[in-house]
């Protein structure tokens, strides 16, 4: 029981500290594998806390996928977080769904 | 197969899933299927209607686990009623939309199938009878709402859809803890069964978990200053997104918070706050809405508007109140449905949608502005249309009640609207015409769902006694408290129930 | 001034949790007894071994007693993939492949995924089938196959996803689900109910319909994931 | 020592990172002006919820809900499991929080190919 709770404190404090940087970090990459960190966490968490069914959902779920779709659309947008727009102007699209007449 | 209210939810979700394989086959049977599947639902409606009238409350079981152990689904008149206007209006919105715009194949199918889902999804917010598939339901319309509110790319939809989803968002999680708290103390998840151990929790708990819910809620319900989203998303959505935003999604929010208020808690101060609440979200929608250019945010603004007066009735909870509460909720779905068909139309091509380039259209577009007037006449509650009577029985009910400032306020109200919806109005029919803008012939469908939706309003106006009967059934149902949860749980102790009004 | 509120907001929030949170003890048993369940979670937990012979209580909750949920649960993932294939909707050019990776992976990369990919599958098939006796199910063997399927677009410039497979294996799936729920409303009068024998507990074969639903939930997952990932992977770069 | 005490530090660990999650989340969403942070910022208060649920299901000694022909007879000797509800919960919670977050993100990236940017205090149409 000792061990558990220990280990459990120790992440706890890391899971707080993770989900600031997460935060305030201006690199949106890092701010993304931060949090892709606190799903780790938590899915640990959910192993102490006898629920091994979630643990297996929020890493297949946490870690890999949400992490993956917020890179793809890190690699879309922008990566800093203070990045200012070059110069405004908004995309025409072309090859627009709705033809309106 | 027995007709029963499982059907509401298995058949459109099993259409769903069957949708994309169906637009390999031919292209048009993604527009027609939930034409179908709706048309179903509908006769489905009326086999259970009149069961329900004859025979009280279906509860209908899903998994063979009697309540409170399984998830159910509760068919009382209240709900029933609900369900049943929800599933009209659906059938008057896919024949709206049928041909609403050209637009390709794959995204005409992608449509179809979240238009379906979004239906479904209300339909299983007012029949669940279970809190957490009650919020597995609300998400489901939440998500099928922000897609649909992102439809179009050659306006700010997208910007209203992350608005939308971003206090949508906050609403879940409010509501998400409401049910972690509620399941700790009451150890269910049945909502008959919370409103049977509601009597046990301490007092403290009671008031934190109702005001997580009414937060969450609230925000589905546009309830003030939780309305942000609405006007952003009804305008930018498609039209006939934004006639379900109005006729169901809305619908939807309001009857989880007077099901929360009137069947989970018995805390004293509900309904008042119900009151204050809808008062005030009432003056600030309807001052909004006088100041619009856009005819669409105006139309939503009264949207808003409208839901506090029903917010209204709902508090000052009585069974008169209720009544007019409940005739205004169906009265809303079908005036503010042909007011957002027709004015659609009408600014389909100006710009901005603004109300200023609509002089003379009343000769241009006759019949389209006939259809926006009658809805405007019958919106602000004039006599020989269907806005009236519901309008009328609220404030008797507030006049049994001594609440003269409500009466003022109501009536006052009114004024405002009539100001706003007659200026529109007078623009279409006394404005000098504009020259060179391109009127939008309606698509056939859309007259159809029109004309349906003008008839109602007509017929519900002249003889209000076609209906009345229901929702005078499903007024006692909401109020009959120790009635849902007797035919929920029939052994439950009934004894610490009490109804508070 | 913005800033104070939010500050203010996020004080009252955060001491509206902790006041009630510290109502809640931590640890303590609120089930009470299992042999006279009053709570839901008990009566999970005593009717599950001899009513469904299901070994995995959690498997048996999401499946059976509240399969409803569940149903509800893979539509909203349906619906993800639906809307976010129409709000990123594009017309595509006939016959035009997008990448999914800029530049070629290294060759260590590209042999090691080749090798990985057919184990990831088989872990994920493993782990919803056996979604009734241990930890796992549906959802999670089916993100496990999504992550190899995402592996291989990662890998291999050219890996297309057949999108006429995805949508017939998301279609059939979500049907025998759906199908399987109504043949219960049709034998046993009630939407979802089991109408096969239940078996042995801790037999691969046992707890009726529950496996051949997480086993359809499954195969919607991975094709509904794998479908999202496509989707967002083939968008063209700025 | 009481194997209490170690209950009263778990609780204080778990609930308090729950907390700590929702609102630091709750912050990332009022206060930063960046799209994607807005959404890293959801994710982290359903992160947190999670958390919650798990830790009001828990049960001091509890073992996970899975029986094996042992723990048939365990049960009747009085080994404790964990509540299984909200765990199935908390399955359902983060299927649909992963539904949510590709539906933002893919606004995201609508929003920035129509704009050029990603930032709400560029884009007009988004302040309110």
């Amino acid at each position: 029981m000792l061990f558990y709770t220990i280990v459990l404190i120790i992440l706890a404090i890391i899971l707080l500290g993770v989900a600031i940087y997460a935060v305030v970090q201006k690199d949106l990459l890092y701010a993304v594998i931060a949090t892709g960190v606190i799903s780790l966490i938590l899915s640990v968490f959910f192993f102490i806390l006898q629920a091994p069914d979630v643990a297996l959902t929020e890493a297949a779920i946490g870690i890999a996928l949400t992490t993956i779709i917020f890179i793809i659309t890190i690699r879309n947008t922008s990566r800093m977080e203070d990045e200012m727009p070059l110069d405004h102007e908004p995309n025409s699209e072309s090859d627009n769904q709705v033809e309106t007449k | 197969m027995v007709i029963s209210p499982v059907h509401y939810i298995a058949v459109p979700l099993l259409a769903a899933f069957l949708m994309p394989l169906l637009a390999k086959i031919h292209r048009e049977l993604t527009r027609i299927v939930p034409g179908l599947v709706i048309l179903y639902l509908g006769y489905v409606s009326v086999v259970l209607m009149n069961q329900v009238m004859a025979h009280g409350t279906i509860v209908e079981v899903i998994a063979g686990w009697n309540a409170p152990w399984g998830i159910n689904l509760v068919y009382s008149p209240f709900t029933g009623f609900l369900a049943s206007m929800m599933t009209a209006m659906a059938f008057v919105i896919w024949l709206y939309s049928y041909r609403f715009k050209k637009v390709d194949s794959q995204p005409a199918l992608k449509y179809f199938i979240l238009f379906m889902m979004l239906v479904t999804g209300t339909i299983g917010i007012v029949l669940t009878g279970d809190i957490f598939n009650f919020f597995v339901f609300l998400e489901i319309t939440a998500i099928s709402s922000y897609s649909l509110t992102a439809f179009y790319r050659d306006r700010d939809g997208a910007e209203a859809a992350f608005k939308y989803l971003l206090i949508g968002s906050f609403a879940s999680a409010f509501i998400l803890i409401a049910i972690l708290l509620l399941y700790t103390q009451v150890g269910t998840l049945n909502m008959a069964q919370i409103a049977v151990r509601m009597h046990d929790v301490p007092t403290h708990m009671k008031i934190t978990i109702l005001i997580l819910f009414l937060v969450g809620l609230g925000i589905e319900a546009e309830m003030f200053p939780l309305n942000g989203w609405a006007p952003d998303a009804y305008s930018q959505a498609p039209s006939p997104v934004g006639v379900t935003f109005a006729a169901l999604v809305v619908k939807a929010g309001v009857y989880g918070l007077i099901r929360i208020i009137f069947t989970l808690f018995d805390v004293h101060g509900a309904y008042e706050y119900l009151i204050v609440m809808g008062a005030i979200t009432l003056v600030m929608a309807e001052l909004a809405a006088i100041r619009q250019k856009s005819l669409k945010r105006m139309l939503a603004y009264s949207s808003i508007g409208q839901m506090g007066v029903v917010m209204i009735a709902f508090g000052i909870g009585t069974n008169e109140a209720v009544f007019g509460a409940i005739f205004l909720m169906f009265n809303h779905a079908v005036i503010k449905g042909l007011l957002f068909m027709s004015g659609s139309y009408l600014v389909y091509n100006t710009p901005n949608k603004e109300i200023q380039y609509l002089s003379g259209y009343g000769m241009k577009m006759p019949l389209i502005s006939l259809f926006f007037s009658l809805g405007a006449l019958a919106i602000v509650g004039l006599p020989p249309f269907a806005g009236f009577w519901s309008k009328l029985y609220i404030l008797i009910a507030a006049a049994d009640n001594q609440m003269i400032g409500l009466i003022a306020l109501i009536l006052g109200v009114s004024i405002v609207e009539i100001v706003y919806y007659f200026r529109v109005v007078g623009r279409l029919y006394f404005g000098k015409p504009s020259k060179g803008s391109i009127m939008q012939k309606p698509t056939y469908g859309g007259v159809i769902a029109m004309s349906l939706l003008a008839i109602v309003i007509l017929v519900v106006g002249f003889y209000p006694d076609v209906i009345t009967p229901y929702i005078h059934n499903a007024a006692d149902a909401l109020l009959d408290k120790a009635q849902y949860i007797h035919s929920v749980l029939p052994n439950a102790d009934l004894s610490q129930i009490q109804n508070l009004k | 001034m913005k800033k104070l509120l939010i500050i203010l907001l996020l004080a009252v929030v955060g001491y509206f949790l902790t006041v009630s949170m510290s109502n809640i003890k931590f640890g303590a048993n609120r089930m009470g007894d299992l042999s006279q369940p009053k709570t839901v979670g008990a009566f999970y937990l005593s009717k599950t071994p001899g009513e469904l012979s299901v070994a995995n209580v959690i498997t048996a909750i999401v499946v059976n007693y509240r399969g409803f949920d569940t149903l509800g649960e893979v539509s909203v993932l349906f619906l993800a993939a639906t809307g976010l294939g129409s709000i990123l909707y594009k017309k595509k050019k006939k016959g035009e492949h997008i990448p999914t990776v800029n530049k070629p992976s290294s060759a260590l990369l590209q042999a090691g995924s080749k090798l990985i990919f057919p184990a990831i599958l088989v872990l994920g098939a493993y782990v919803f089938i056996h979604g009734h006796l241990t930890p796992g199910g549906g959802f999670q063997g089916g993100a496990i196959i999504a992550t190899g399927f995402l592996l291989m677009m990662m890998s291999y410039k050219d890996f297309t996803m057949n999108h006429s497979v995805i949508t017939w294996v998301e279609s059939l799936a979500g049907i025998t689900f759906a199908s399987i729920g109504l043949i219960g409303l049709i034998v046993d009068h009630s939407f979802l109910e089991n109408f096969l024998p239940i078996g042995y507990i801790n037999d691969l074969i046992s707890g009726g319909i529950i496996p051949l639903i997480y086993v359809a939930v499954g195969f919607k997952v991975a094709a509904e994931l794998s479908g999202v990932l496509d989707t967002l992977l083939s968008i063209k770069e700025k | 020592m009481d194997t209490i005490d170690y209950y009263q530090i778990m609780s204080i660990g778990v609930y308090g990172s729950a907390i700590g999650l929702i609102l630091i989340g709750l912050y990332a969403v009022l206060m930063k002006k960046h799209l994607t942070k807005i959404v890293i910022g959801l994710s982290i208060i359903d992160a947190g919820i999670n958390l919650l649920f798990i830790a009001i299901g828990y049960i001091s000694n509890g073992t996970a809900p899975i029986y094996s022909s042992q723990g048939i007879d365990l049960v009747k000797t009085g080994t404790p499991m964990v509540d299984p509800v909200p765990q199935a919960l908390v399955l359902t919670a983060i299927v649909i929080g992963f539904g949510v977050t590709a539906v933002a993100l893919s606004l995201v990236i609508r929003l920035y190919r129509h704009h050029n940017t990603a930032r709400i205090d560029q884009i007009k149409s988004l302040k309110w």
